[in-house]
Parts: C-alpha cells; structure tokens; sequence
C-alpha cells in the first residue's frame, strides 16, 4: 500500500504551535508510507490540487490529511481523492487543529501528539477499503410541520419549486403568532393584510395539502424515504362540509370558553373560527367546553348549521405520508413569565403580556382595537412597557435576549398614542436592541414624535395601591433615582423559548436541541437551516430567537435546501453501513434485536438462517458490530480491526 | 456596584449609601445577574469602617452603643443603648416624644435583664477578644 | 415535640406581648419550648454590619448551649434572630471560619450545631391546619388581616427556607385556619425601615408609611406581623408613619400569635394585647359583635328548623 | 511510535463523531486550554464502543480511557447511547476484579454545543490520571500465587441426593425414549468416583443412569450440537438455568427439548477430590450416606463431608429443583434467598488491587489457554469462529502471555454479562484449576445490582439487560464532574 500524508500550516493556526515539517518528517517513518509533506492551506484550490498531484506523481493509493476537523473538511478532501481516482474511502483525516494547536501552546508536546494522531489515522487508513456508494431513489414530497410565516413561505417557496408540500398546523389555523400581531414593525403596516395574501396562497396552492389541527405522531425512515404518522385532532366539524358562515358561533351557549387565539383576553364561544382571516375558515368546537360534549345536551350549533356539518361523535384519525425531507418550523412560545412574583405573579389582571396587548390593538381582537383595562374596561391614561421580562435573566435560567421584544414595544407605545391621543407611555428597558433596516429610527421616533418615555432601568416591584392602579417602582440608573410610576396598565415583553412540544418533536426527528427547547442546527454560522440529521431542515424561531424578516428568509432558505436535495433522481446512500459475513453468522438474533433501525433481518442461507442488513435503513451506528460476539457484523469503515488498530497504535508499550 | 466595577474605591468608600443601607437583601433577590448585592455591601461597609471612613457617623454609634449595653448585660438593655447613643451623637430629643408611651406600656423596662450564670461576663469576654484581635491586627474594631 | 427556644432581647422587652402570645399558643398546641438558660443576644443588626466573625461568635455561643442539651433544633420567633443564627451556623461550615470564630469564643464550637428555624415554621411543621382549627373556640370570621411577613423572614431565600421569597404564605395558612379572612397584601415582604428609626427616622417613617397607607386602602381591620421590630415602627411609630405620608392611620397592629391566642380563646391580657399603642378594643369590639350576631343567627335557625319538625 | 514524553500519562478517548467529537471541536473553536495527554478515537456512535476496546487499551498500556457520547436522548442514531451507558456501567463496576483501579475508566454525555463543559470534562480526567499515576502493568505485577482457601458457608443443607427417586425417573425416560432421539444424563465414569455423561437411546442405557454428588457435568452445554433433533435431557437446578438461558436466545426450541428434573442436593468439587485421593491406583468402593460420602483408594479411607467438598456455585445455590421442566420427580425443596458472595468472588473481594493483578498474573502463567473453559461453557456457541483465534476481527494475537490470556478470559466474561447461570462448568473444566469462576461471578453481581437483581436463566421470555435499555435508568446516574 502506498500511503501520503499531508500535513496542513492552516495558516498559523497550526503551524503556530505545531511543527508540520517535523511531523512530516515522522510520518515518512510510518509503515506503507510512501510520501509525506506539509503544506500551507491543504483545503483551499492550491492544496488540493497539489495533494492530486502528489497522488498521480507517487501513484499513491490511499491519503491522510491532518488538519481541522473531519466534521468540517472531510466531505471536501473526499472529493479531491475522488478527482484525483482513487476510492472516496481510501482517505483518513487527524485532527491536529481544534484537538490539538488551538488547545494548548506547549509545541513539543503538540507536535508530538500530532504525529501520534497522524499514525493512527495511517493505521486505520492501512486496513481501510474501498467502499461504493448505492442509489436509491427518493419520494420527493416535502413535510413541513408549523404553518407560522416561515413555514408558510418555505411551504409557497416549495410548492412554487413543483414538489408536493404536506403542511401540518398544530392550531385550527396557519398564521402562527404573526396571525395574532394587530401591525408589524417598522412599517407600522397592518399584519393580517401582509400576511392573508399568503395564507391564501397557501390554501389555494394545488401543491399543497394542509392539515390543520393536527400533529406530528411518529416519523420512522431516512432521507428520501421517511414514513410520517399525523395525528388529526377530532374538530367535531366536518370540515367538507363547513362553509365558515359563522351562524354556530352566534348561537352557541357557552360562552365563557377560554380563547386560546386572544390569549385569553377575551372569553368566546364553544364552537369558534379563530379570527376572520383564518385558513383553512372552519369552525372547530373545543371540547373541554361544549355542553353538548361534556353534559350531552345542546346541540344548538349543529340544529343552526345551514349545511350540517357538525358531529359530535368525529374520533381523531392516524394518517400515514411519505415524504423525502422535513422542515421543521413550529415556531415560539412566550414563557412562563408568573415565575416573576415581584411582578404579580399573574394575580394582577391589569399585568398583561405583549401579545394579550397585541390582541387589544387589534380590530379582530375582543376589544374591537379600542385599549380597555381588563379589570374595569376603562381606557388607561398611563401604559407601562417593562423590557426583558424573562429574557437576559440568568436568575430564572434564561440568560439570552428574545430579539424582538424592543421593536415591537416601541410599535405597541406608537400605536398606544394613536388610540389614546392623552395617554402617556414608560418603557423600563436596560438597552434597545434596534438593529435592523429602518429599526432604530422607528424607535426614535417612538420617543420623540409620540413622547414615548424610555427610563433606563429594570422594574423592582409592581402592587395595587388599593384603589384599582398599579404602582410601577423601578430605578432610572442614568438619574440614579428611585422611580414610582401610577400606571393604569402594565404590558410586559415576555421572553421566548421554544414551541411547547419542542423537545418531544426533536426526539421524533432525531435531532438534537438545547435547554430551552430551540433545535440545533448543523452549524450556526454556516449552515443555519440544516440540521446533523440528513433530510430534516429548521426555518424560524424554532432554531433560535429572529424576527419575521428573518423568519420569511429562513423559510425560502430551507426551501431552496429541499428544492436542492430533490434535484437529484436519486440519492446515494451512506456506504459506511454494516454487512455480515455470512459464514461466522452462527444466527443468534442478538443484532436483530439490538438494530434501533430494524435494520437487520434474518434470511435463508444454503438451509442455514443468518442474518442480512437492509442496505437503504441501516444508518451506520455501529451498535451491531460491538453486539455480536463473534463480530460477524462489520460496519463498513468502522471495522473492529480499524478501530482496533487506531488502538494498538496508541497502546503499543 | 458600578463604583465597584470601576474601581472607584475611594469615591465608594466615601459613599452615604453604604451607610443608608438597611440590608433588607431585597437587591439580592432581584439581581438578573445572582450577584449578592446585599453581602456587597456588607463587605464594603467592613472596609470602609476598618479604615475609618464612616461618612454617618451617627449610624457607627448607635451599633456601638447598643453593642456596649450587650457587652455589659450578655442581652441588649434599651434604655441603656438610648442613652449611650444620647451621650456619643449628642442627638439628645431622639424619640423623646415616644418615650412617654413607651413607659406607659411597660414597652422599656427600668430593669436591665442580666444572662444568668456567667453569661454576662462570658459575652463580654467574646467582645473584648475582639477587640484586642482587632487591634493585634491593625484595623479600628 | 419540643424545641429548644431562644426568646432574643426585645421578648423581655419591646416585644413581651409577643413573647406572651407566643408562650399561649405553644403551650395550647402542646409544643414544648425548652428556653436556653443562659442565652445571649446575637448581636442583631449592629453586630453583623461590624464583623460577621463578631455576629456568628454571638450566634454559635447560643448554637453551642443549645447542642449542649441536645436539641435538634433551636426555635427564635424574631427575624432578626433566626437570620443571623441560620448565617452563623451556615459560615461555621467553612473550616477557615469555624477556627476564626472558636478563637473569640470561651470553648471551641460542638461539632454539630443544631439547626434553627422560626416559630411560624416550627408550628406549620408539627400542627396541620385542622388541629389548629381544633384549638380555635373563637374564630375570627368576618376580620379581615393583611399579613406583614418583613424582608429578613424569608431572605435570603436559600438559606431560610421559607417558601417564595418574594411571596410567602405561611402566616396567611395559620391564620386562616384560625377563621380569619386573609387578604393579599402586596407589600408583605417591603422592609419596615429596620433599627434605622434610631439614627435616620424619616426613613424609617417612609417605608412604614407606605405599608400602612397600602394596608389601609385594603381596608383590612388589622395588620399581623412577626418581627419585634416591624411591630415597634408599624405601631409604637404609627404616628411618625403618618406625619410622613401625611395620611391618618388607626391600624393596629397585632403580632399573628397574638390573633391565634384570642381564637384559641385566651384572655387579651394574657396575650399583651394591653401593650398595643394603636389600641385592638375596637378589634376586640369587631369580634365580639360578629360572634353575637352569629350566635343570633344560629339560634333562630335552631328556632325556625324546631318550629317546623 | 509510543513517543510520549515525561510530562504526559497515556489517556484514549473514544469519541462519538456526532456531540462529543464536536463538542471537543467547539472547545477548540473557543480556544479552549486542555492538556495535551488525550488522544481522541473517533466512532460513529457510543453504542459502536465495545467495552473490550476499553480493557484492550487498558491492558495494553493506557493510563486511562475517557469514553463520551450524546446525552441519553440526543443520539443521533436514538438508541446508541442508551446501549452504551449500560455496557460501559457494567465495565466500569467489572474492571477492579482484574486489579485496575475502575477510576481510570470514565464515560460520560457531552454535547456539540458543550466546549466549555468538555475543556471541564478533559482537564479534571487528566488530573486524575496524573494523581494516579501511570498504571500498574500486568507484566511488571509480582505473581501471587497463595490462594486463601475460601470460606463455604451453604444457604441449605448439602446432601448425597441418595433418596432421590431414581428408579421413578429412570421409568419417566423409558415411557418418552421411544418419541426421542436420546436423553442426556450421567453414568458411571471410569471408577466409582468419578461421572461421565450418558447418552440414553435404549432402555438397557436407562439403567446406567446414576444420581448423586458426582453428576458434576452440565448436560445442557449438548443441546445446541442437537438441534432440529427431538432430545431429552436430566437436569440438576443450574443445568435447567442453562437450558432456559439457551431457550431465551433461540438456540434451542423449546419443542425439542424435553426436560427431566429432580431435586439436587449439591455436588463435589473433583479438583479438590482428587487432591485429596492424591495417588491411587484403584477405587475400591464408594459409600455414601446422609452427609457426605466415604471414598475407600487402595485400602485408604477418606472422608468427603458434602458442606467441605462441594463445588462454590453449590453453596450460594437458590434453585436446586429445576426452574423449567416438564417432568418433575422428587419434592422441591424451597430455599430462602439470603444475601451471598459465592466463594471464588469472596476470595478475590478481600484482595486488594495490586494483589488482584499480582493474582491474575500468577494465574494466568499456569493457563495453558487449551479453550477447555469456553468449550465447556454451554453459552459458547460462537464455536470455529470465536475473535480468540481468528483474524477477521483480530482481537488477541497467538502470543502466550498472561497478558493476551488475561484478554480471553475478560472476552469471555463480557460476551457472558447477563448471561452467565453460574453453572461453574468453565472452573471445572480447567486442567489447571485456575478459579476463573469469579471473573464472570463479578459480572453477575454487576448486572443484578445494575438491573434490579436480574438473574440470568430464570425466565425464557426475559430479555437480556445488555440486549435492551432504559430511558431512565434507576441504577445507572450521570458522574457529576467535580
């Protein structure tokens, strides 16, 4: 075998504390070594080419590369072997940069641990083989789970690309929180009219098929073929049959039903459509709610149904999609901001939360768009914004700020003084966070048009004063003063975290995500939209807190991810996949039963049973090899003589 | 805290607040950061007293004086802590106009209440060991 | 189950109502409080703010009497108390500081202190809600009570273990097993101004003032506390309070054991209600006439239901 | 090139490709200071790290091994490391039977987000080794060779089994020969002190059949070689938890089999038997009678009290009449379970480190690495391709060191976790009577406090712990990091 190794400069980010030469030098020592040398950026254009060339000048027959990370270059390096014509596989990398020169300075010490990891990486390369990839082909329609604004841009983008979109809405209604906002900064413009035109769109499109009220059961399979279980939650409303006339709304009894979609500002009906704009505009009964339902006696909406469409008895149905990819946007939550005793605690009705506020703003909200204080319905004089409730808070375990929160505060304070031309508005902030186009203007104008008054510094204490106001005492850190304000209605911007359900739904995709439920995405500069999981793509606040500019070019980005992915007919699949070695199989079953994929099945061999890997669902964990005793399970690449010779290597006293 | 920050020790030291301060921990509670603001300040007030800077001087003294009546009894005596601290701040109508009602419900007794069995005098030794600790180690006690 | 108890200063003092009051309900709920004979005071605030050595050597000399008669816990009705033993005992943990303190002390610290906790929290801990109920022979229905916890009771909240820091509602369980309707004070846990109505009494009269005039607005009949010192600056201050908030109070201002001694029936002498500067008889007047009312009431049920069986 | 220099210790980290290996690279991103020992291998998955990679690397010079995978719940691969945090826990409480200090292993959950929780997880792993010190090798260890003898205290009574109802089985067999190719038991050996297995397939076989403390062999270890065959087999308590252990992992069916069970009351250990007859030429009789049995060699008499001579497994024995048989003679006889350390194990319990490895090393010098144990274990049924002696994987070389012997004996106890009866037939079966026994004893304890006190070959329809998981574990928690 003849083996070249490259050892990579990086710049100085290895070079400086690791002597490449020297290691070159060692690694000529290496057996089946026949050329070795160091170069100054092994992955960029000259590197490459020059290892192309080292490879047909020493007809060289297999390359390591030390350098940064196989999980960042890897890919790469694998492509200039393969144009050079040697097998993908028949390459190694050692990572002699964030393991080794960007940890420590001792450049003895890192020089010596850098030739110990290329000797590995030469000893694994030594009983490497060359591995070909198999095509399967894919089913190319695309999941996408949330139909808030970023999934309902990547599900147009999508559908507009000609792929099949199943759109799954865990509400009655896509629109998401942006559905709930009366106007959008920094233009002021009016949400429902920016955002209706879309989900129009959406529910027009031939493309696309929508599930609303609906979730995410179960999704088994891989890229190019997962096989998704949708729960659809019964609405008690045959949806065929629904013409979203409103006549039930009007007539039900029950009308102290909490309403979800106004943030429980308002009460509603048992049987509602969320809001006018609504997509898909069917009624949905709540159940916890409808008499008929829980004492079964009513029945007023479905005797007032001019087409009939109501029935109690709908059970909730399991529906089975095949789809190539996923794009996972569900969104945000606010968090649990009654944490805050200091605050109320939520015992306050006059404490709301920026949304409840929004719902007040808006036309379609309970109030009709007039500001009306839920204790008594009077129309506030003083409104008192507070800043990062919940959010740059490491007390409560939420350190990171929400984003947002500054912008839209300083929209609600405008639009407080178009609705009440005498009121007067405080904003408690600690810094505005106005980074976008046209975003801190906005907020001066805020201040200076509208006279809005910023005071700098956190509330300490909100309590009623007894006769029906809130007393707001807090500090303003520029006078270095105590504050009191008598405010008629406290608004706090409430931090974000991730979609309730987040979690359960990472583990479904297979994906990982961080303490406060937000995925993780591949890389967060690079690759914000992917995940570590092939075929699963992030659009949204579900990956991490961004506003709806953000969002909607999110959406399009993961779009044009799965437009990408199904360009191709077929997609090669993963050849590091295990095989058995069907002589040594003496059919114990234990693979069987420890493959978390199934992907090992017992065959028939010559009256013998053995066992046999499923080439397209085997994934590469590995669990199988280190199972059977006899290792007549081998994972391709990841051998026990690979691994065990990357150990012999080290181990060797 | 931003003093402290900056390392404004003097302009901190010097400051009135460290002696306003009725170390409720209200501002630990609520610190976003979990700084304890309270022990902050208890630190602060130590240095600032250890190198005699007391900026209130009034607030020094009635510590000292209800700390004499506990050396001398093993237990605080109130009307021997008022009038200790009648006599050092020469603030002579402190709370005089209490003092009527007070009597009335027996609210101050006359009568100083003594720790039993060598408590007294234990407590008074843990005190002058203090202060001879305190002086041993250079710093006002 | 008995406690080791240390009264602190003001019980012979300032506060004997509520060292009375607090004897009276222990003894009707069958706690037994064993006093530290030869307690000493600790030091309260002056003592920390000179040197927290100086404070926990206070502390530990009571901590260490009370190992001595092997209590497992020591039990302080005051604030103030209770903080700086919980301090003194938490800081004897670090070596460093256990030999710093031994050094001003007669004998060397017992290994193992006892814990110590608050009367309020003694009580919750061995007598459920109905066997206080069970005691109660007068209950305070129709009195409406805003409890007044004070800052140190529950703060810092790791250390003192007292429910929400910011929202405590042990006082409110007591007393409403006692009849009382409790309302839900806001500023139960804003500070009273402490032992600065000494040397800075404006600010002192500020804090109370606000308290008061919030009380007021709730229209509560009376204002329970736990804290010697909260009661002598709502109470014995009340006038001062007023003057500063310019707002005429008549609040009283009742220690919480001396409410669940007079729903345990005990004779308002007993409990010191007579120390009270804000008066309690209109209280007092409140609750005798709501129990004759009440007594009506039953009576001609009793009568109307005889009449027709 | 083993080129380490003076300051640093040997440490293998096994790395998953998926959250550790990138939370070691985003420790590197932020120029995260760690000392240089660890040298990363990177799998693709937690669940792909056989913990024999672990011991190789442990036995072959590493000062420590650092196993990290995703946290439970974030695999990439869902379930790798669920198997992981079992296997490895299982290694973790097996390794200091051998004599290495179990502090030298460590595995632990690091995400890719993690770089400053993994700069924390390297440099307090590194100190620990470097407090340790380099380890101790087996080469350099001192042969121990005094074996203390070990103290036998039986649950129950031992006895000769002479009033068991012998001719009553001897008639079930003949009524259920005819349907069966033949029934396994034991006949007279070669004297009357000695058994050797029995193949029944005529009636005048039957009447060989014996019954008493010499039937030592473990007639289920046949049935794999018989399988699709219609076969009977006699069995003693342990022997019917072999069969349930092979009927748990279809290596048997249980159609075929037909089991015959009467109560035991305990077997000789013949090691110690013949050390006691030393050299004879004849056996002249053999008595038995309640308590033990008098064995008369040219002329000289000798005593075998069943509560001296027993074999270890048959002190601490909880099921003396088979757990699963389908025609069952004699009264079973209940035996309360009570806390039990089976001898072997407790000889070595009382060692300390550096004796275990002094111990193992002295033992494995006598090994003669004839396979006897493995060919005698009835769980073996890897047979011609067993990794001992093959090179696809190559896991041992044929060298005949202690230290590649050592090696066998931990792949055969870790290929044994969860699925060792205890029958003891590997200790027995060594020509050399090394007490390998408590090696997979170790294992066994392992598992039962690890998985509420599984015991293996109970019940057929159980599965192996190491063959399943938890999301939970309850006796497996996360090592805090201090």
């Amino acid at each position: 075998m003849r083996i070249g190794v490259f050892i990579c400069h990086c710049g100085s980010n290895i070079g400086g504390t690791v002597d490449c030469a020297r290691v070159a030098e060692l690694a000529r020592a290496f057996p089946d070594v026949a050329y070795a040398t160091d170069l100054m950026y092994s992955c960029a254009e000259p590197g490459q080419a020059a290892i192309e060339a080292a490879i047909h000048e020493h007809k060289l027959d297999g390359v390591v590369v030390a350098s940064c990370t196989p999980r960042m270059h890897e890919p790469t390096f694998r492509r200039t072997v393969e144009r050079a014509g040697l097998n993908r596989y028949m390459f190694e990398m050692a990572n002699i940069r964030e393991h080794v020169s960007w940890i420590g300075k001792d450049k003895e010490a890192n020089t010596n641990k850098a030739a110990e990891l290329v000797q590995i990486a030469v000893e694994k390369l030594r009983r490497d083989k060359p591995l070909t990839a198999k095509s399967f082909d894919i089913n190319k329609r695309v999941l996408i789970i949330g139909g808030g604004v970023a999934g309902i841009q990547a599900a147009l983008d999508c559908a507009d690309g000609g792929v099949p979109v199943v759109l799954v809405e865990r509400e009655a209604t896509i629109g998401g929180k942006m559905a709930k906002l009366d106007k959008t900064f920094p233009t002021v413009d009016c949400s429902a009219c920016i955002l209706g035109p879309k989900m129009v769109d959406v529910a027009q499109h031939p493309n696309i098929t929508l599930y609303a009220y609906s979730e995410v059961e179960d999704i088994s399979g891989y890229v190019g073929n997962f096989t998704v279980k949708i729960r659809k939650r019964p609405t008690y409303v045959d949806w065929s049959k629904c013409t979203g006339c409103g006549a039930c709304t009007e007539k039900c009894p029950s009308k102290k039903t909490p309403d979800a979609f106004n943030e429980f500002t308002g009460p509603t009906t048992a049987i509602n459509i969320a809001f006018p704009q609504a997509i898909p505009k069917k009624a949905v009964i709540n159940a916890e709610h409808c008499r008929q339902l829980v004492k079964g006696k009513c029945g007023v909406c479905a005797k007032v149904c001019p087409t009939g469409a109501i029935n109690y008895e709908m059970q909730e149905e399991i529906i089975t999609e095949e789809v190539g990819c996923i794009v996972a946007a569900t969104g945000y939550d606010l968090m649990d901001w009654t944490v805050y005793e200091e605050y109320g605690g939520g015992r306050y009705p006059d404490v709301i939360t920026s949304l409840q506020y929004e719902r007040l703003l808006s036309a379609s909200g309970p109030t009709e768009g007039h500001i009306l204080r839920p204790s008594d319905g009077k129309e506030p004089r003083n409104v008192v914004f507070i800043q990062c409730v919940g959010s740059r808070d490491r007390s409560i375990g939420r350190p990171y700020c929400s984003g947002f929160c500054c912008m839209y505060t300083a929209k609600q304070a405008v639009l407080t003084k178009d609705h009440i031309p005498d009121s007067q508005s405080y904003v408690f902030y600690m810094d505005v966070r106005a980074p976008g186009k046209m975003y801190d203007e906005f907020t001066r104008r805020a201040i200076e048009e509208y006279g809005t008054e910023y005071i700098r510094g956190r509330v300490s204490k909100i309590y009623p004063d007894g006769n029906g106001r809130l007393v707001v005492r807090g500090v303003d850190t520029l006078m270095g003063e105590q504050v009191e304000i008598l405010a008629d209605l406290v608004v706090l911007a409430v931090g974000v975290e991730a979609s309730k359900g987040s979690p359960q739904l990472a583990e479904k995709l297979r994906i990982s995500y961080d303490s406060y439920g937000f995925f993780m995405e591949s890389h967060v500069k690079l690759k914000p939209v992917e995940t570590n999981t092939a075929g699963v793509f992030l659009a949204g606040v579900c990956q991490g807190v961004k506003d709806i500019p953000a969002s909607v070019s999110q959406g399009s980005a993961a779009a044009a991810k799965v437009l990408a992915l199904f360009a191709r007919d077929k997609l090669e699949n993963d050849p590091q996949i295990a095989a058995v070695d069907v002589k040594r199989c003496v059919a114990c079953g234990k693979c069987i039963r420890c493959c978390p994929f199934g992907a090992i099945k017992e065959v028939e061999f010559r009256g013998e049973v053995k066992a046999q890997v499923i080439e397209t669902v085997c994934q590469g964990c590995g669990v199988c090899t280190s199972t059977c005793p006899q290792g007549a399970i081998q994972l391709a690449h990841a051998t026990d003589n690979q691994i065990l010779a990357e150990v012999n290597a080290l181990c060797q006293c | 805290m931003r003093g402290v920050q900056l390392g404004l020790k003097d302009q901190v030291l010097n400051s009135r607040s460290l002696w306003m301060c009725l170390s409720c921990s209200t501002c630990s509670l609520r610190c976003p950061n979990d700084i304890d603001v309270a022990a902050v300040m208890e630190t602060l007030r130590h240095m600032a007293r250890k190198e005699g800077r007391v900026t209130v001087p009034k607030v020094e003294k009635f510590w000292f004086s209800f700390l004499d009546t506990v050396r001398r009894f093993g237990r605080t005596y109130e009307i021997g802590t008022m009038a200790l601290y009648m006599l050092r701040s020469m603030r002579v109508f402190t709370d005089v106009d209490l003092a009527p009602a007070a009597l009335a419900k027996q609210k101050l007794g006359f009568k100083p209440h003594v720790t039993p069995n060598g408590g007294a005098e234990a407590v008074g030794r843990i005190l002058k060991r203090y202060e001879e600790r305190a002086k041993r180690e250079g710093v006002r006690p | 189950m008995n406690f080791a108890y240390y009264p602190g200063c003001s019980a012979a003092g300032s506060s004997a109502d509520y060292e009375m009051s607090t004897r009276a309900v222990c003894r009707a709920l069958k706690i037994g409080l064993q006093e530290i004979p030869d307690w000493n005071c600790c030091g309260s605030t002056p003592a920390h703010a000179v040197d927290t050595e100086l404070s926990a050597a206070l502390c530990v000399r009571n901590l260490d009497l009370a190992a001595r008669m092997d209590a497992a816990t020591v039990v302080t009705p005051c604030p103030s108390c209770l903080s700086n033993l919980k301090h003194a005992g938490k800081r004897m943990e670090n070596p460093a500081f256990r030999a710093r303190v031994n050094e001003l002390l007669d004998n060397p610290a017992a290994e193992k202190l006892p814990e110590t906790t608050s009367v309020m929290q003694a009580i919750a801990s061995c007598r459920t809600a109905a066997d206080i109920a069970a005691n109660v022979c007068k209950p305070l229905k129709g009195l409406k009570i805003a409890a007044y916890y004070g800052c140190l009771m529950s703060r810092p909240a790791g250390l003192m273990q007292f429910g929400d820091p910011e929202n405590p509602t042990l006082m409110e369980s007591l007393l409403s097993a006692c009849g009382a309707e409790m309302v839900d004070f806001p500023l139960k846990t804003e500070c009273c101004g402490a032992s600065f109505g000494i040397p800075e009494r404006p600010m002192t009269a500020v804090n109370s003032g606000r308290i008061l005039e919030v009380a007021a607005n709730m229209g509560v009949d009376a204002v329970a506390v736990a804290c010697p010192l909260c009661q002598m600056n709502l109470d014995l201050r009340q006038k001062q309070a007023a003057k500063a908030v310019n707002v005429f109070f008549n609040m009283p201002v009742l220690y919480y054991t001396q409410l669940m001694g007079l729903a345990f029936g005990f004779d308002p002498r007993e409990l010191g209600l007579h120390k009270l500067c804000v008066s309690a008889d209109p209280l007092l007047q409140k609750l005798d006439a709501l129990r004759r009312e009440e007594a009506l009431a039953e009576a001609k049920a009793k009568a109307a239901e005889g009449g027709n069986a | 090139m083993p080129v380490l220099n003076g300051k640093e210790l040997r440490i293998v980290g096994f790395l998953c490709n998926w959250c550790s290996y990138g939370g070691a690279d985003t420790a590197g991103v932020a120029r995260a200071g760690q000392p240089t020992d660890l040298r990363i291998i990177r799998v693709p998955c937690s669940g792909r790290i056989d913990p024999l990679f672990i011991v190789k690397a442990l036995l072959n010079g590493a000062d420590g091994v650092l196993v990290s995978g995703c946290h439970p719940r974030d695999c990439h691969y869902s379930a790798g490391n669920y198997y992981a945090r079992r296997r490895l826990e299982v290694l973790k409480q097996f390794l200091p039977v051998l004599g290495i200090d179990d502090r030298r292993f460590e595995y632990t959950w690091v995400s890719a987000s993690e770089g400053q929780r993994w700069q924390h997880v390297v440099t307090t792993f590194t100190d620990r080794i470097h407090k340790l010190g380099p380890a101790p090798r087996l080469e350099d260890a001192e042969p121990l060779l005094k074996i203390a003898d070990m103290a036998l205290t039986s649950l129950r009574p031992l006895g000769t089994g002479q009033n068991a109802a012998l001719d009553d089985l001897k008639a079930a067999i003949k009524a259920k020969l005819p349907e069966l190719d033949c029934v396994i038991g034991w006949q007279q050996g070669y004297d009357a002190a000695h058994t050797v297995p029995l193949f029944m397939r005529t009636p005048e076989d039957v009447d060989k059949l014996v019954w008493g403390p010499f039937n030592v062999n473990n007639p289920a270890t046949y049935l794999p070689s018989f399988k699709g065959k219609k076969v009977g087999v006699v069995v003693k308590g342990c022997d019917s938890r072999s069969v349930v252990e092979l009927l748990q992992e279809n290596l048997i069916k249980r159609e075929d089999v037909t089991i015959f069970a009467m109560p035991c009351q305990g077997t000789l250990d013949m090691a110690r038997v013949n050390q006691e007859l030393g050299r004879y030429s004849a056996i002249d009789s053999v008595s038995y009678d309640e308590a033990g049995v008098t064995i008369v060699a040219d002329g000289k008499e000798h005593r075998f009290c069943m509560n001296d001579y027993a074999q270890g497994k048959c002190y601490g024995c909880t099921t003396p009449s088979a757990v699963l048989a389908d025609t069952r003679l004699g009264v079973p006889e209940a035996v309360q379970p009570g806390a039990f350390t089976p001898p072997e194990l407790a000889m070595l319990d009382a060692m300390s480190l550096e004796e275990r490895l002094g111990f193992w090393k002295g033992q494995m010098e006598r090994c003669l690495r004839c396979y006897a144990c493995r060919n005698a274990c009835p769980m073996c049924v890897c047979r011609d391709y067993c990794i001992a002696e093959s090179r696809e994987p190559q896991w041992m070389t044929q060298e005949a060191t202690a230290k590649e012997k050592l090696f066998f004996q931990t792949i055969h106890a870790m290929h044994l976790a969860g699925r060792c009866t205890g029958c003891g037939e590997c200790q027995r079966a060594c020509p050399v009577g090394i007490p390998i026994l408590a090696l997979r004893q170790q294992i066994a304890r392992a598992v039962a406090q690890l998985f509420d006190a599984y015991k293996p070959g109970l019940d057929p329809e159980a599965v192996p712990p190491l063959l399943g998981y938890e999301l939970e574990e309850k006796n497996i928690h996360e090592r805090e990091w201090k």
